[in-house]
């Protein structure tokens, strides 16, 4: 079944470990300024973790050009296939979300990929913000109220 | 008028070949070579007179001296007119008259009256006939007592000495469209595909590739679009073979490309030509203008349902759009820059599409084999090596020219029979074919048959079919030197041996041709130049190390000479030879020391002429003018020389 | 190494330069960075004695191998300098996200050096360090001046900055960072303060390279585990915070009360973690990378109103407790003061009790006090605070700390202070072995340097009964080693309370590379402690003041479990010097210091 | 799936796999300087050159480009095969002596430079991956001009071209390190042209050029932030609905 990565800010105590662990996991350093996903802290003890949400029409892959952002029908993640990234930025540019980011070292576009299945932030969590749950409705619902939330807000500002 | 039926073509072409040739025709060749030398000239005045001569007409002159010049009116018939090339440019402008097919040379507009009286009287014009095989004005001048025309054998050329590149009508007369009737009535795509394979027709660009098995690859890729592409994007320096078709017999070309979008289901085609050819441009589009006209090209054709339109697309003149990807690369819009080819143009051509490239000279064939049968053409040339191929015949030849022989023939059948020898009985010391990315082979080849197989074995190639031939005054590194020096100007730079290894070769090259030899160049410029050949881009990068390699492979010495001595015995390299005259051979003519320039050649005590180092410049006109061969070269010179 | 970014930042605040250094990798890798390498580099560079106001004290900003990386609760750095409350070697620790920010930002250390003639900051973002010009921050507090850096510059940057109390040398003003964590103790901030120097702003999008990846996740993943299952790690702690050992310490007849003239106080529960996490809490807050969380985010109610985080056992305590309080909104609004004007809370609390202890004895007048500063006086406790971070009214004796406070009124014995610094929330005389602690601690009254509470209180790793003194000096040793190593290694003390030596070493073979084991680490940790003890010798400290205040020795528990106790640590001492391989008079012998590898440091 | 032997080992691989992938999924790398598996294949460095034999005839060909349809035998580090690299290496080595990629694999080949036929040192190998990445892009700002060793990459007639949008996908893709930019606070210097790059209205780095945000599509009331601190944003945004849904 398919997984998806859902965040119950709530839980949140905003220790960044997240930020790590996606940092190690994918660039083999502790460097949150490169991690996928983001844990912003605001006062009165709210945290919120965010990620990419494997959105179902990503703005990311509509613009890339070279196929290099590809999703995968089995897990629903869109992927980088960095081999093919060549850095033009525009799917930076276009995801309303700021989930995607350039790495300007490696050169290559950067994003959640569930860490092939095994998402280290919700292994390392200490307080389950972050969960990789089955899809199932409840869940789906949960991800979507999240993410239209989001997207609501956005249409709001435009 | 226009064709509708194959049935109203099939009655137009009968009636012409139960006609009876009108009277007297005197064609005068407008190829490049006698335009130069004023067959226009010669051609107007022609007109001028067989006006004047006929009574009270005026008929229909065209504006363009270029097309026939037609009278009809007067008694007996003669007809006048431009062709295209005859062949045998050295001598043009070229009078060709038949029905006798007497053959004139260097005519001027003093001697058109004198040849028309006598085609009246029914004699020759001595004054002008071609050279006979005694090298001297024939008594016969038709072409069987001429050799350089007797040596050959005209099938694609055919037409060419006795027809207008303009008139469709004359081009009919000549059998023309017969064979694209034949196939439409007679053939399906597939048999005509199978009758080309049968025929061994082999690609005339030089690649020879089997021309059927490339339209039937074509035919059986998948696909709702298909394309026919003419390449006439000839670029090796000296070669006009495929000028010469376009200019001459562009009707030809229309008609095998016709044939060939018929065989592989192809509705459009296109000629790619240099834009250094606007005559062929010209001819082409006015071709193709009559032919729509007729009902010979556009929407179903003869009313058979096919349908085949042509375009033409004028090239940059850059020489590496001969090669085929690049030529589609360049119709397409893009810089013409080779593309990889490990899947076929017959899969994926032009805008991906399948795609038949062939150069014209394998399109004027087609009509042929269409018309005699694949079995018929296959008897001329040699196994695997049918029909025959056109050559420029260049250098240091003493006949240059358009010539057509069957294949097999030998390179010395070439040279000594048709081309005369070397010129100025000079001794022969090799012959450059198949372009700048061809051979040089030495005498000892000279028995070589010319066919796709055999020159390839023997390190050269067949090209598209220029022939240049050398003398022991050609310097073979300055050869190779030249060639990529001029392969250098033309590799598009796509691929990094072609475009960064040429660079090298050339300096290497310049290093030996300019006194800077260093030991071991010779293996360094062959290693360098096989793994050019092994990792070049395209068939024009990976031959370009031909002319270096086979000029190693057979004049090996003279590199080691160049490279070690700093010596170049042919006399060319500057600085690296002296003149010396052979006292023995001396026969005291004189004829140096008049020419010689700085003066500096005297007679000796000796009796003998000698030449004075400190102030010979070593122009060498010395060499070429000694009649005894007395002068030539050497690598030092002593004190008392 | 791995682990560490091996570039240093030196600050030259007389002449206005910053400028990048090599670190010393024998040294990181000897003293594995915070306090051993801050101490290493402060003993290398600055004569012992100087003064902590002069120009000649540096002020050293250290983070650990750990610092930054994925390892267990690494979110620490510390400030070395001089303390000029007491003149030790002083380092204060402290979490939040600033010490990992400037590894991130490319360095592990920064050393600051001379005297800025005016008020400056330094600025660093990546490679980019500069001092600018903080005339404007001047005089405000934390949240002000965090708040005023961050407009100005990146909103995700750091800050760590001094409050008034900095500014104004209290002795015991102490730098924050991140608005809400404190390197607290020992007058930090004075220093600071003293040097002109307003605050560090950092800004980091580099990362820490990790030594070996399969290896450091291995460690981290098994160190998860273990405080995981540890219920003090994954239970008391992010559930009530630190604040859950008052009720356990009042149970226990060891909760100083009323300046330590009780060990018990009846309405202790009023304060406990329990009732801050049941009616003033928002929710509990995590340093950088620490799955423990134990911070609080908190409000106060009332003519107290207010809110930020904490406050800590130790603040509640000091000022609930200690100074017969029992007003949460006063002791956390007290608190939230503190962080707000820099001052560390022990020492403010303790020092305030000092005050009422001397004013029911009546050697401080009202007048004097401008309170009726009776233990109990909440309205004055809280006034007492911003009045001491202005140095205002009596708040500038109370400025000075207890002792100073204590000695001007002729009543010295009110200082509950070890070396001058007070003595934090465990009544020595109730649990012994941290009495032993603080006698011998190298920055004075300390808990924090080897906290003997988890086996004498928690019964981690395993329960110490708390009035024997006989495994104490072996327990306390063992525990101000670790905590050395701990500190110096970046992570929190907290940890320990799940994981040992070994496990430790394990994180910071994985993160360095190179291999530790846990008796590197524990080795690591006595190098540190001899070394500042050396430190505290060569500028005048002896075996006398490895000593208790008198009231410990000499007035029994009054009430409570403990009733009756004293503290035995001169009985316990001979016993620790002999286990620490120091001679009779507390001095390390040369043996001692040339098998820890100090022998560069031994006495001239 | 068709079986052909690489380097001796028998494999399966899909028809039409170009050898490079089939080789490099079994795990046989090959090295190449022109190749970018998100760019159309060129073939223009030959570097990635082996063997292929069939039917007992051997050739050279580009790994990159050629596609297996029939079974064949592949040897991608024979002496043929490694002749070939060095002789492209030489050449590159000759002209673009100061590339560390160029270095890297001349060392690895044992190819020196060429004094005597060294050429003015230039970081542009001419692979044509930055053309390519231009084109695929849609801007086609940047081409190669030129015939021959005159060949180089340029904007038309040398100068700012309107159809570049400073996305600096030109410098990501250069194996060489030959395409530079300048870059200083709020301007980007690429091509000859000068672009303005947006500030974010949070965090200060500047970000973007407002022409490759174009490009992308992102709406003109949309643009203030950079991708981080628009996952802020998106973060309060979240806090805010959280808020007023309570």
């Amino acid at each position: 079944m398919e997984k998806i990565l859902i965040t119950s800010p709530e839980k949140c105590i905003g220790c960044g470990t997240c930020e790590l662990a996606c940092s190690l996991a994918h660039n083999g350093e502790c460097r949150p300024a490169i991690a996928r996903v983001n844990v912003f802290r605001f006062a009165k003890g709210k945290n919120v973790p965010m990620m990419c949400f494997q959105c179902e029409e990503a703005a990311c892959m509509a613009v890339c050009k070279t196929k290099a952002l590809v999703r995968d029908e089995k897990t629903g993640v869109v992927n980088v296939d960095a081999d093919k990234c060549i850095g033009c930025r525009m799917c930076v540019m276009a995801c309303p979300f700021g989930n995607i980011a350039f790495d300007r070292v490696a050169k290559v576009a950067i994003k959640c990929n569930h860490c092939d299945g095994e998402p280290m932030c919700a292994e390392f969590c200490p307080t389950a913000a972050i969960e990789y749950v089955p899809a199932d409705t409840a869940t789906l619902n949960r991800k979507k109220e999240f993410s239209a939330k989001m997207k609501q807000a956005l249409e709001e500002v435009k | 008028m226009k064709f509708e039926t194959l049935s109203e073509l099939r009655s137009h072409i009968e009636q012409l070949s139960e006609k009876k040739k009108p009277g007297k025709e005197i064609w005068v060749c407008g190829g490049p070579g006698c335009v130069a030398s004023g067959s226009v000239a010669v051609a107007e005045e022609f007109r001028k007179l067989i006006e004047k001569r006929a009574s009270g007409s005026s008929g229909s002159f065209w504006k363009d001296l270029t097309v026939l010049i037609r009278h009809e009116d007067g008694h007996p018939k003669i007809r006048t007119g431009l062709t295209g090339c005859m062949g045998p440019c050295e001598n043009g402008p070229i009078v060709h008259v038949e029905p006798e097919g007497w053959y004139y040379r260097k005519v001027t507009p003093e001697d058109t009256a004198g040849i028309l009286d006598s085609l009246l009287e029914g004699r020759p014009y001595k004054a002008k006939s071609m050279y006979g095989s005694d090298g001297k004005p024939s008594e016969d001048p038709r072409a069987e007592s001429i050799p350089f025309l007797s040596g050959q054998k005209k099938m694609v050329l055919g037409n060419m000495s006795s027809m207008s590149p303009l008139d469709l009508g004359d081009y009919l007369e000549h059998g023309g469209y017969s064979a694209l009737l034949k196939a439409l009535e007679t053939m399906t795509p597939e048999e005509v595909c199978a009758e080309i394979r049968e025929s061994g027709l082999r690609g005339r660009g030089g690649g020879g590739f089997p021309t059927g098995v490339k339209w039937e690859s074509c035919r059986k890729s998948p696909s709702d679009k298909r394309y026919v592409l003419v390449n006439g994007d000839e670029g090796d320096p000296g070669a006009f073979m495929d000028r010469a078709l376009m200019e001459g017999d562009p009707f030809s070309v229309l008609e095998g490309l016709t044939i060939g979008a018929y065989a592989i289901g192809a509705s459009e085609g296109i000629i790619y030509v240099r834009h250094e050819y606007p005559l062929a441009v010209r001819r082409l589009s006015n071709a193709i203008a009559i032919l729509v006209e007729s009902g010979l090209l556009g929407e179903n054709i003869l009313g058979t349902g096919f349908s085949f339109h042509v375009e033409i697309c004028k090239g940059g003149g850059a020489f590496v759009c001969g090669e085929s990807t690049a030529l589609m690369t360049s119709i397409e819009g893009k810089p013409g820059v080779p593309r990889v080819k490990y899947i076929r143009s017959t899969e994926k051509g032009l805008w991906e599409s399948p795609t038949v490239l062939n150069n014209v000279e394998t399109w004027a064939n087609v009509p042929l084999i269409i018309n005699m049968g694949a079995s018929a053409f296959k008897e001329t040339g040699s196994p695997n090596n049918s029909g025959t191929k056109v050559f420029a015949l260049v250098g240091k030849v003493k006949n240059t020219g358009l010539v057509e022989v069957p294949m097999g023939t030998t390179l010395r059948e070439i040279i000594y029979g048709i081309g005369g020898g070397v010129a100025k009985d000079r001794p022969f010391k090799a012959v450059q074919t198949g372009g700048p990315s061809g051979g040089c082979l030495p005498g000892f080849m000279l028995d070589t048959p010319v066919d796709f197989d055999s020159l390839d074995k023997a390190g050269s190639m067949m090209g598209s079919g220029g022939m240049i031939v050398m003398d022991d005054r050609t310097c073979m590194v300055d050869i190779a030197r030249y060639f990529i020096d001029f392969l250098m100007e033309e590799s598009c730079g796509k691929c990094v041996p072609c475009r960064e290894g040429l660079k090298k070769m050339q300096m290497l090259l310049h290093d030996l041709t300019g006194g800077r030899g260093q030991e071991g160049d010779t293996e360094r410029l062959k290693e360098l130049a096989e793994g050019i050949a092994d990792t070049a881009l395209c068939a024009l990068g990976q031959s370009s190390a031909n002319p270096v390699l086979s000029t190693i492979r057979y004049f090996y010495e003279e590199y080691i000479e160049h490279e070690r001595d700093h010596f170049c015995r042919a006399g060319v390299c500057k600085g690296m030879f002296h003149v010396k005259i052979n006292e023995e051979k001396c026969r005291v003519c004189g004829q140096c020391a008049k020419n010689c320039p700085t003066r500096t050649i005297k007679l000796a005590e000796s009796g003998k002429y000698r030449i004075e180092q400190a102030g010979c410049i070593k122009c060498g006109a010395c060499i070429d003018i000694c009649p005894f061969s007395s002068v030539g070269t050497v690598n030092e010179v002593s004190e008392d020389d | 190494m791995a682990g560490w970014t091996e570039t240093i930042l030196r600050v030259n605040l007389t002449e206005g330069t910053v400028k990048k250094e090599a670190l010393d990798m024998e040294a990181a890798k000897k003293y594995l960075g915070c306090r051993g390498l801050g101490v290493y580099y402060y003993m290398k560079e600055v004569k012992p004695g100087v003064d902590p106001f002069g120009p000649e004290n540096n002020l050293i900003f250290a983070t650990g191998v750990l610092t930054g990386t994925m390892g267990s609760s690494t979110g620490r750095y510390e400030v070395v300098t001089r303390s000029p409350l007491n003149g030790v070697l002083a380092g204060s620790n402290s979490g939040g996200y600033w010490g990992p920010e400037l590894k991130y930002a490319g360095y592990d250390m920064i050393i600051f050096e001379g005297q800025s003639p005016r008020p400056v900051y330094l600025n660093i973002y990546n490679g980019t360090a500069e001092l600018c010009d903080a005339s404007d921050l001047w005089g405000k507090n934390v949240p002000d001046t965090t708040a005023a850096l961050l407009a100005k510059h990146d909103p995700d940057a750091k800050v760590a900055c001094i409050g008034p109390a900095g500014e104004n040398r209290v002795l015991f003003a102490n730098i924050m960072n991140d608005d809400h964590r404190a390197a607290g103790r020992s007058g930090v901030g004075a220093v600071m303060g003293s040097k002109n120097l307003k605050a560090v702003v950092v800004r980091g999008t580099k990362g820490v390279k990790i030594g070996d990846k399969d290896k450091f996740l291995a460690a981290v993943r098994e160190s998860r585990r273990l405080l995981k299952e540890n219920a003090v790690t994954s239970g008391g702690l992010p559930a009530f915070g630190t604040n859950v050992l008052v009720n356990i310490l009042n149970s226990v007849g060891s909760l100083p009360t009323r300046n330590f003239n009780e060990s018990h106080f009846e309405t202790a529960d009023k304060v406990g973690g329990e009732s801050l996490a049941a009616t003033r809490m928002y929710k509990n807050k995590a340093c950088a990378f620490c799955s423990v969380g134990c911070g609080r985010v908190a409000w106060s109610e009332g003519k107290y109103a207010g809110e930020g985080e904490g406050p800590e056992y130790e603040s509640v305590w000091s000022f609930g407790p200690d100074c017969g309080i029992d007003d949460i909104d006063a002791v956390n609004k007290a608190n939230f003061l503190c962080n707000e004007l820099g001052i560390d809370t022990i020492t403010m609390g303790s020092t305030i009790a000092a005050a009422m202890d001397l004013y029911e004895m009546g050697a401080v007048s009202r007048e004097e006090a401008g309170h009726e500063l009776k233990f109990g006086n909440a309205d004055a406790l809280v006034d007492l605070v911003e009045a001491t971070a202005y140095r205002r009214g009596f708040g500038n004796e109370l400025a000075e700390g207890s002792f100073r406070l204590g000695t001007k009124y002729g009543h010295p014995e009110v200082s509950m202070t070890v070396k001058k610094q007070e003595m934090p929330a465990y009544d020595p005389r109730g649990i012994q072995g941290i009495g032993l602690n603080y006698a011998t601690s190298n920055r004075g009254g300390c808990h924090v340097r080897g906290y003997t509470i988890s086996p004498e209180i928690l019964g981690l790793p395993e329960k110490l009964d708390q009035q024997s003194i006989v495994e104490k000096p072996a327990w306390v040793k063992g525990f101000q080693d670790l905590t050395a190593a701990v500190d110096s290694a970046g992570m929190c003390l907290f940890t320990t309370f799940a994981l040992g030596a070994p496990a430790i070493a394990n994180e910071i073979t994985g993160a360095s590379g190179t291999e530790y084991t846990g008796d590197d680490v524990a080795t690591a940790g006595e190098r540190i402690y001899n070394l500042e003890r050396l430190y505290n010798l060569k500028v005048g400290f002896t075996k006398a003041d490895d000593t208790l205040p008198q009231r410990m020795y000499n007035d029994p528990i009054s009430s409570g479990p403990m009733k009756g106790n004293v503290s035995r640590v001169p009985e316990m001492l001979p016993h620790y010097y002999e286990a620490r391989g120091w001679d009779e008079n507390g001095v390390p012998t040369p043996e001692k210091l040339e098998a820890l590898g100090l022998q560069e440091f031994m006495a001239d | 799936m068709i079986e052909i032997t690489i380097n001796g080992t028998p494999i399966e691989v899909e028809k039409g796999t170009v050898l490079l992938h089939a080789a490099k999924e079994n795990g046989v790398e090959i090295p190449t300087l022109c190749n970018h598996e998100g760019l159309n294949r060129e073939g223009n460095c030959r570097l990635c050159s082996v063997e292929i034999t069939e039917n007992g005839r051997s050739k050279i060909v580009a790994s990159c480009m050629f596609p297996v349809t029939r079974s064949i035998s592949v040897e991608t580090d024979n002496e043929r095969v490694k002749r070939a690299r060095r002789t492209v290496l030489q050449l590159l080595i000759n002209r673009n002596p100061k590339s560390p990629v160029i270095q890297q694999l001349c060392s690895e080949y044992g190819v020196k430079r060429e004094e005597r036929f060294a050429l003015e040192p230039d970081l542009c190998i001419r692979c044509g991956r930055c053309v390519r990445a231009c084109e695929t892009n849609g801007t086609k700002a940047i081409e190669l001009v030129g015939r021959g060793f005159d060949r180089h990459v340029a904007t038309p007639y040398e100068t700012e071209s309107d159809a570049c949008i400073g996305c600096l996908s030109c410098a990501t893709v250069c194996p060489t390190g030959k395409i530079t930019y300048d870059e200083s606070p709020g301007k980007r210097k690429i091509w000859h042209k000068e672009f303005d790059v947006l500030k974010c209205a949070r965090c200060g780095i500047y970000f973007a050029t407002k022409e490759m945000l174009d490009w992308a599509g992102r709406p003109e009331n949309d643009r203030a932030y950079c991708d981080h601190c628009q996952k802020y944003i998106e973060s309060v945004k979240f806090l805010t609905e959280h808020e007023q849904n309570k």
